[in-house]
């Protein structure tokens, strides 16, 4: 199994070596699909809930336990069916060994941060994730794609900062505990820092989920770039920053403040996502909105579980994430068939698949779904959740409406039409057989009248609540992708560029040579005065 | 009487110095820190260094002033100034560098009250070398390391001067031409001198062992000597290719090097000096290195290899 | 006794020839180049550096074999009279990282300073060589070196060989810079210099572990302790005493240029390293050893924004080592006298493995950039693209190099920053923290938007040349070392205590 | 007033008129003349230590001696490549001065 590991995140990036030579470049595109294939294998392997862990000599770590597993597998499937679609895509197009390079990287690290088990790896694999999307995002763009690619960046880069400052708190104040990921989180609790480092934790991966307000980028990002590449970023990357929530709070515990603060942040993410996205024009958009949404759920049952020291949010959390990485990969692979017609049928499975983030019944999103139910049984919390379903309704309503009046896409990206619709098929399927195994319960518990109603009823409300609004030619408000948070990032971008410029004066003044020997003599005198007042006696 | 010259002698190098730094003429000073560096060897004296005013007046007046004199010539026409300093940032300097010479000469009063000396150690140990001149034993014997590592910092000054030249001039002649036309008193100083200054040098570096002097006070001489036939165009400077210069040039430091390892032979440590033969190593180094130093010393005032028909 | 305070050895100890021929054999080398007219010049310094490389690699072994320090008292004189050299982990490690690159940027060069057909010499040929092995040596003997004015000798004799090769392009430009160079680094040696006169007016010695021994507290010491730093902060280039270093770094040839960003400024930061652990332990007080580090963090903070504004992409490298020069300046107060063993065990790896990361990251990084430039003709990085598909080992070689200087894992830039982090936050210094962490942040950033640069299409009408395989894969060879550090342990690395009190 | 504690205090005015000089004068060649006046005045404070280390019948300790001759040859050597780098900045940009340029980049 640990070849098969090392297999995954290895493969890849030889595959990226290979690329060097201009012989196998058309070889290596070609075989894009098959680079995720040792994850898929691995993955079925421990869905059923073993845990596996390797260490190796330098204190690697690898761990390979459910949550880890089922996120592994879905977004495998979605980098194979997303690779082919690459492969056929890229064929005759110029550039397409650079765009095969930044594929297999992001594609080693967001597969291998799932199985990552130590700090550093996990580290190292989730900078691989996030860093080589830029290249992703800004292929063959205009300035507008590669600001897109430069603003993901730059909040990926911020994430690392918060995540390595989380990282190191975490060993310093666990000494003795080494590197792997399991002991830290556990010596956590009693940590005098431990407020200080879920915070950071919190922070960090909610950049990458794109909590609200932090989610200024997700739109932008996805708004840009090939839709071959956007379906894995929505899809795949932006799954690294919940296995990093799902690893790095410690569950086991019970920490009701800190869950609780989790939870409503979840909540107004996953409402927020939902109401903001009806603002927005381009399907893309609206899609990231709902990506913000329904990541926002996650994040809440995520918190619901810290809250109550529930253990098992974190598989539950993943098993409602397996449907998320196939849909909303699928949907952004199917805009990219939008140059063809897209038929009835198919929009209506699209439709279908879509609805399955409302809860739909006999989605698989209505078994992620039921499968946090306990965890956020309360009340408030419960109708806060439904309240998001019926907002992911008028949502999905919207993105439909949007996609059927869509004029053929300036530039069209002419993706098969056969991807998106085995991104969309496999999911649901995939849910029901695993369900038994996440849950304990039986699947057929989902089929209960009772439980249909529970499902269906945000659903029904929020498709009455669409329809009303569109009958009533309701104009909601258009913000542009981002709303207050492109707004934050553009004044963070002025000011952030005000500041290098006086840093860069400042520099400027500081090497010309009177200033730099003045200064030189002052240090000196200040460097004697200090150790005289402050100095040993 | 002493104490009166000596404060005269302090107050002229404060003054002279001070001279030096804010004189508008770049000419003027150079000159007067020429004239510094003679009032410092007499400062030397004072100091009962007589190898280092030797050295000095040598060396950190005469070398170093010509080399200024000659830059001095060369960038007279320079007026740009493209820094413009506010009145208020001179001040500020005067005011830290104040600060600076207040808290050394401060020092002076707070160093700690036992003067500590390393006189009596290197006179217990200087008979061993045969030497006379403490100074020459800590030079070539105790921390003749240092003094190898000093050559090579000669040879690589050397080196960074000849990296000026253009690549077109490379290989040609060091341009020290102050004197176009033939100048008949510096001609006539260029062909008597000579002989009385290698002779002089001579005994300096032989002398050195025993009493202040040594190689680098006779390889100053010896330069100084070829700068004057150099510069009054009574033989011309040598091709910075000829291999008879680069023999001349790392002479003294193959001898000294050579000398060094022979110390790994006997008596079995690098820069030792066999039983009883130090002395003669010694003096055998030191009319080598005198050698090198000279050609050395005349090769960097003379400075990067010219073009032939430079003007 | 302090933490990591150098133990004394006064004996010449078996192997501790090897420390005289480290130097020695270099200048022998230089001397015989000098003296045959430049006939051979590249056999002399491939066998000295060849040479050198044993003689380091000899010398860890011996002091990883023994776990103590190598000695040698030269001519036999003990100090304080004579002078000693002595080798402990510290200065092995330099040693062979430094014969290590030497060698790398020889053989980088091997075409460029070749010696013209039918003519002994040329005048690039013989000033690169000489200032090479001049360089070599001088390194070795700031490694090795305990007598405080032969340490003098040593650096001087290094910015003497660093200004050949700085200004040998010759432009105003290059000359401008070079002598830019040389004042600076003549006021810095001549306030170090004042320095040991006032310790040696003081205490009577210069050897290093002579004076700890004796040291006072009294206002001579921390004056002389001032004055030693401070003119080494000058050679060091620690912001913001940069002035000289990018328009030097950057206007040398890529051989140079690496060795000089990689190994120079690391001579005079390997010798204030040296005089705060080993010669004043005592006085390592918390007030000046965190103005070091605030001088550091501005280093790193400045130095990565200016970077990233630079639109030449060697004044970008250049600004990129003031930047990284930063980070080493923490270990002065995260190692403080009175720390707990683990954790001043930490910093000290955390900063040297820096100071190695560093060395070969930024060597590796200035061949490419070198090599970039003469593909494209040109160093402006706006214009970079096309570079990925003429020269791909080159991005490769930048894109390796820029991980170890991100910080990321896994590179020795990253174990180095983590040691470093650790040590910060455990001791509750949260802004040298957050310092490290926003310069990882920034270096990302800066090295982000050449390769992306890099990847782009070739702008129009541009002309790309090839460029040979060895030279890419030297530079490669250079940027992958600092990679590999990535997989030592991060944990205290012992080799580097060995000689030191814990 | 003994000639130690005179050519104290001249040292430490050379040291501090040199670094004033040095901060102040703008072109190159002053700079230099500034830093020869202040490894001058480093010396004289080394002689004036050798002196006080009188003893033994010597008129001062010999080792700071021969460590300021073997200073004042480095000094030189440093001056003699400033020298030769200001003469040829100055013939190739018709001007020796170390400022950059307005424009640093092109």
């Amino acid at each position: 199994m640990i070849f098969a590991i090392m297999a995954m995140i290895l493969l890849p990036l030889a595959m990226a070596l290979l690329l060097l030579s201009p012989a196998l470049r058309p070889v290596v595109v070609r075989g894009l699909g098959l680079a995720p294939l040792p994850a898929l294998l691995l993955a079925a392997a421990a869905c059923g809930g073993s845990v596996s862990a390797f260490t190796f000599p330098g204190a690697w770590r690898y761990v390979l336990d459910q949550p880890g597993a089922l996120m592994l597998g879905a977004c495998a499937l979605l980098w194979i069916i997303a690779g082919f679609a690459a492969s056929t895509w890229l064929a005759g197009r110029g550039g397409r060994g650079r765009f095969a390079l930044w594929w297999l990287l992001t594609l080693s690290g967001s597969l291998g941060v799932f199985v990552a088990g130590d700090v550093v790896s996990f580290y190292a694999l989730y900078a691989l994730a996030s860093l080589p999307a830029y290249g992703l995002i800004a292929f063959d763009g205009g300035e507008a794609e590669r600001r897109a690619g430069r603003v993901t960046i730059a909040a990926a880069l911020i994430g690392e900062g918060l995540i390595l400052a989380a990282l190191v708190l975490l060993v310093v104040h666990a000494p003795g505990q080494g590197l792997a990921i399991t002991p830290l989180v556990a010596a956590l609790p009693s940590s005098p820092y431990c407020g200080v480092i879920v915070a950071l934790v919190v922070i960090g991966f909610g950049l990458k989920i794109g909590l609200a307000p932090l989610h200024g980028w997700m739109p932008m990002s996805y708004a840009a770039g090939p839709l071959v590449a956007t379906a894995v970023l929505s899809g795949a990357t932006s799954k690294a920053g919940l296995i990093g929530l799902i690893r790095f709070l410690p569950l086991g515990e019970a920490m009701p403040v800190a869950g609780g603060i989790i939870l409503a942040a979840g909540l107004i993410s996953a409402l927020y996502g939902a109401l903001l996205g009806l603002t927005q024009t381009n399907p893309r958009s609206v899609l990231a909105y709902s990506s913000i949404s329904q990541l926002g759920q996650m994040a809440a049952v995520l918190g619901a579980g810290l809250a109550a020291g529930a253990r098992e949010a974190g598989v539950i959390v993943a098993f409602y994430a397996v449907y998320h990485v196939l849909i909303k990969g699928g949907l952004f692979l199917m805009l990219g068939t939008q140059g063809r017609r897209i038929a009835a049928w198919q929009l209506g499975l699209a439709g279908f698949a879509a609805l399955g983030f409302a809860g739909l019944p006999f989605t698989g999103g209505a078994l992620g779904k039921l499968a946090f139910k306990d965890l956020t049984a309360s009340g408030a919390t419960s109708m806060l959740f439904s309240l998001a379903a019926v907002g992911s309704t008028v949502l999905v309503l919207h993105f439909l409406r949007l996609v059927r009046a869509a004029a053929q896409d300036p530039k069209p990206q002419l993706l098969s039409p056969a991807a998106w619709i085995a991104a969309v098929i496999a999911a649901t399927p995939l849910q029901w057989s695993l369900f038994a195994a996440v849950t304990g319960a039986s699947a057929n518990s989902a089929l209960r009248p009772e439980v249909l109603f529970d499902l269906a009823w945000p659903v029904a409300a929020g498709a009455a609540l669409g329809w009303a609004l569109a009958a009533a030619g309701t104009q909601l408000p258009q913000l542009p992708p981002g709303d207050i948070g492109a707004r934050l990032i553009a004044a963070l971008e002025r000011q952030a560029g005000r500041l290098a410029s006086a840093v860069v004066r400042a520099e400027t003044q500081a090497h010309q040579w009177p200033v730099s020997t003045l200064t030189l003599a002052a240090a000196l005198i200040l460097f004697v005065a200090l150790q005289t007042v402050f100095g040993p006696r | 009487m002493e104490t009166a010259f000596d404060i005269v002698l302090a107050l002229l190098l404060l003054g002279v110095g001070g001279w030096s730094v804010i004189a508008r003429n770049m000419m003027t000073a150079v000159i007067v820190f020429i004239a510094y560096g003679l009032l410092l060897s007499l400062a030397w004296v004072r100091l009962h260094a007589i190898d280092v005013s030797l050295t000095e007046a040598a060396i950190g007046s005469g070398a170093t002033g010509l080399l200024m004199v000659i830059a001095a010539h060369k960038v007279a026409g320079d007026t740009k100034r493209v820094v413009q300093l506010s009145r208020g940032f001179h001040a500020l300097a005067a005011v830290f560098a104040a600060l600076v010479a207040i808290g050394i000469a401060a020092l002076a009063f707070v160093l700690p009250g036992e003067p500590v000396s390393l006189a009596a150690p290197v006179l217990a140990r200087l008979p061993e070398s045969g030497l006379g001149n403490p100074v020459a034993g800590v030079l070539f014997v105790f921390r003749s390391f240092d003094t190898l590592l000093e050559k090579v910092v000669l040879l690589l000054a050397l080196t960074g001067v000849w990296a000026l030249a253009r690549d077109e001039d490379w290989g040609g002649v060091p341009g020290l031409r102050l004197f176009p036309e033939r100048h008949s008193v510096l001609g006539l100083l260029a062909r008597t001198l000579p002989p009385i200054g290698f002779v002089f040098a001579i005994y300096m570096t032989w002398a050195g062992a025993d009493v202040p002097g040594g190689a680098f006070q006779g390889g100053t001489v010896l330069a100084a000597m070829w700068i004057l036939v150099m510069v009054a165009g009574v033989r011309k400077a040598p091709r910075v290719s000829s291999p008879l210069l680069r023999l001349a040039i790392v002479t003294g430091p193959v001898v000294f090097l050579l000398i060094g390892f022979l110390g790994f032979l006997t008596p079995g440590a690098f820069l030792a000096y066999p039983e009883g033969f130090a002395k003669p190593l010694i003096v055998a180094m030191e009319i080598a290195l005198t050698l090198s130093i000279a050609v050395i010393l005349g090769l960097l005032i003379a400075g990067p290899p010219k073009g032939e028909d430079a003007p | 006794m302090m933490p990591l305070q150098a133990l004394a050895v006064t004996e010449t100890t078996p192997g501790g020839a090897l420390l005289v021929l480290g130097i020695v054999m270099t200048a022998v080398a230089l001397v015989g180049l000098i003296g045959l007219g430049g006939r051979g010049a590249r056999a002399i310094v491939i066998a000295a550096l060849l040479f050198q490389l044993y003689v380091s690699v000899r010398v860890a072994l011996m002091v990883a074999g023994t776990q103590s320090p190598l000695a040698y008292v030269v001519g036999g004189f003990h100090p304080p009279l004579g002078i000693t050299l002595r080798a402990d982990g510290i200065s092995a490690l330099m040693m062979v990282v430094s014969a290590a690159i030497f060698l790398g940027a020889a053989a980088f060069a091997w075409k460029d300073f070749a010696q013209p057909k039918g003519k002994p010499e040329s005048r690039a040929s013989l000033i690169f060589w000489t200032a090479l092995l001049a360089m070599a040596s001088a390194l070795n003997l700031l490694f090795t070196s305990s007598d405080l004015f032969n340490l003098y000798v040593g650096i001087e004799l290094l910015t003497f060989a660093a200004i050949p090769v700085a200004a040998i392009k010759g432009g105003a430009d290059t000359l401008r810079a070079a002598l830019r160079y040389l004042l600076f680094a003549v006021f810095g040696s001549m306030l170090y210099l004042f320095g040991i006169v006032l310790l040696y007016g003081a205490y009577g010695t210069l050897d290093i572990s002579g004076l700890a021994a004796q040291l006072q507290p009294n206002a001579a010491t921390l004056t002389a302790a001032g004055f030693v730093t401070v003119g080494l902060l000058a050679k060091t280039a620690l912001f913001p005493f940069h002035l000289w270093l990018p328009p030097a770094h950057a206007g040398a040839p890529a051989a140079g240029s690496a060795v000089l960003s990689a190994l120079v400024v690391k001579g005079s930061l390997f010798l204030l390293m040296r005089l705060w652990f080993d010669t004043f332990p005592t006085l390592r007080e918390p007030a000046d050893m965190q103005l070091l580090a605030l001088f550091g963090a501005l280093a790193v903070i400045v130095g990565s924004i200016t970077a990233l504004r630079q639109q030449r992409l060697k004044l970008l490298v250049a600004y990129s080592t003031v930047a990284q020069i930063g980070y080493m300046f923490f270990v002065f107060t995260l190692a403080p006298k009175d720390a707990g063993a683990l954790i001043a065990e930490t910093a000290w790896t955390g900063a040297w493995t820096q100071v190695v990361a560093h060395a070969f990251a930024k060597a590796g990084m200035f061949l490419a950039a070198g090599l970039a430039a003469e593909v494209l003709g040109h160093d402006r990085i706006r214009d970079l693209g096309g570079l990925s598909s003429r020269a791909p080992l080159v991005v490769l070689a930048f894109a390796l190099s820029g991980l170890s200087l991100m910080g990321l894992p896994p590179s020795g830039g990253f174990n180095a920053k983590f040691m470093l982090l650790v040590a910060a936050l455990a001791e509750g210094h949260w802004a040298w923290g957050a310092v490290i962490i926003a310069g990882g942040m920034l270096a990302g950033a800066y090295v982000f938007g050449v390769l992306a640069r890099m990847m782009a299409e070739p702008a129009a009408g541009a002309s790309l040349k090839a460029v040979g395989h060895g030279r890419q894969w030297i530079a490669l060879g250079l940027s992958a070392v600092a990679v590999l550090m990535g997989l030592l342990p991060l944990e205290p690395i012992a080799f580097l205590a060995i000689g030191r009190a814990l | 007033m003994s000639p130690v504690l005179l050519f104290w205090l001249a040292g430490s005015g050379l040291i501090g008129l040199s670094v004033y000089g040095l901060i102040v004068n703008p072109h190159p060649l002053c700079k230099l003349l500034a830093l020869n006046l202040l490894g001058s005045g480093v010396f004289l404070l080394f002689g004036v230590i050798a002196r006080r280390g009188a003893s033994a019948g010597l008129g001062g300790d010999p080792v700071p001696q021969a460590l300021v001759i073997t200073g004042i040859v480095v000094a030189f050597s440093a001056t003699a490549i400033a020298v030769a780098l200001l003469l040829r900045l100055h013939s190739e940009a018709g001007e020796a001065s170390i400022d950059e340029e307005e424009d640093g980049q092109p």
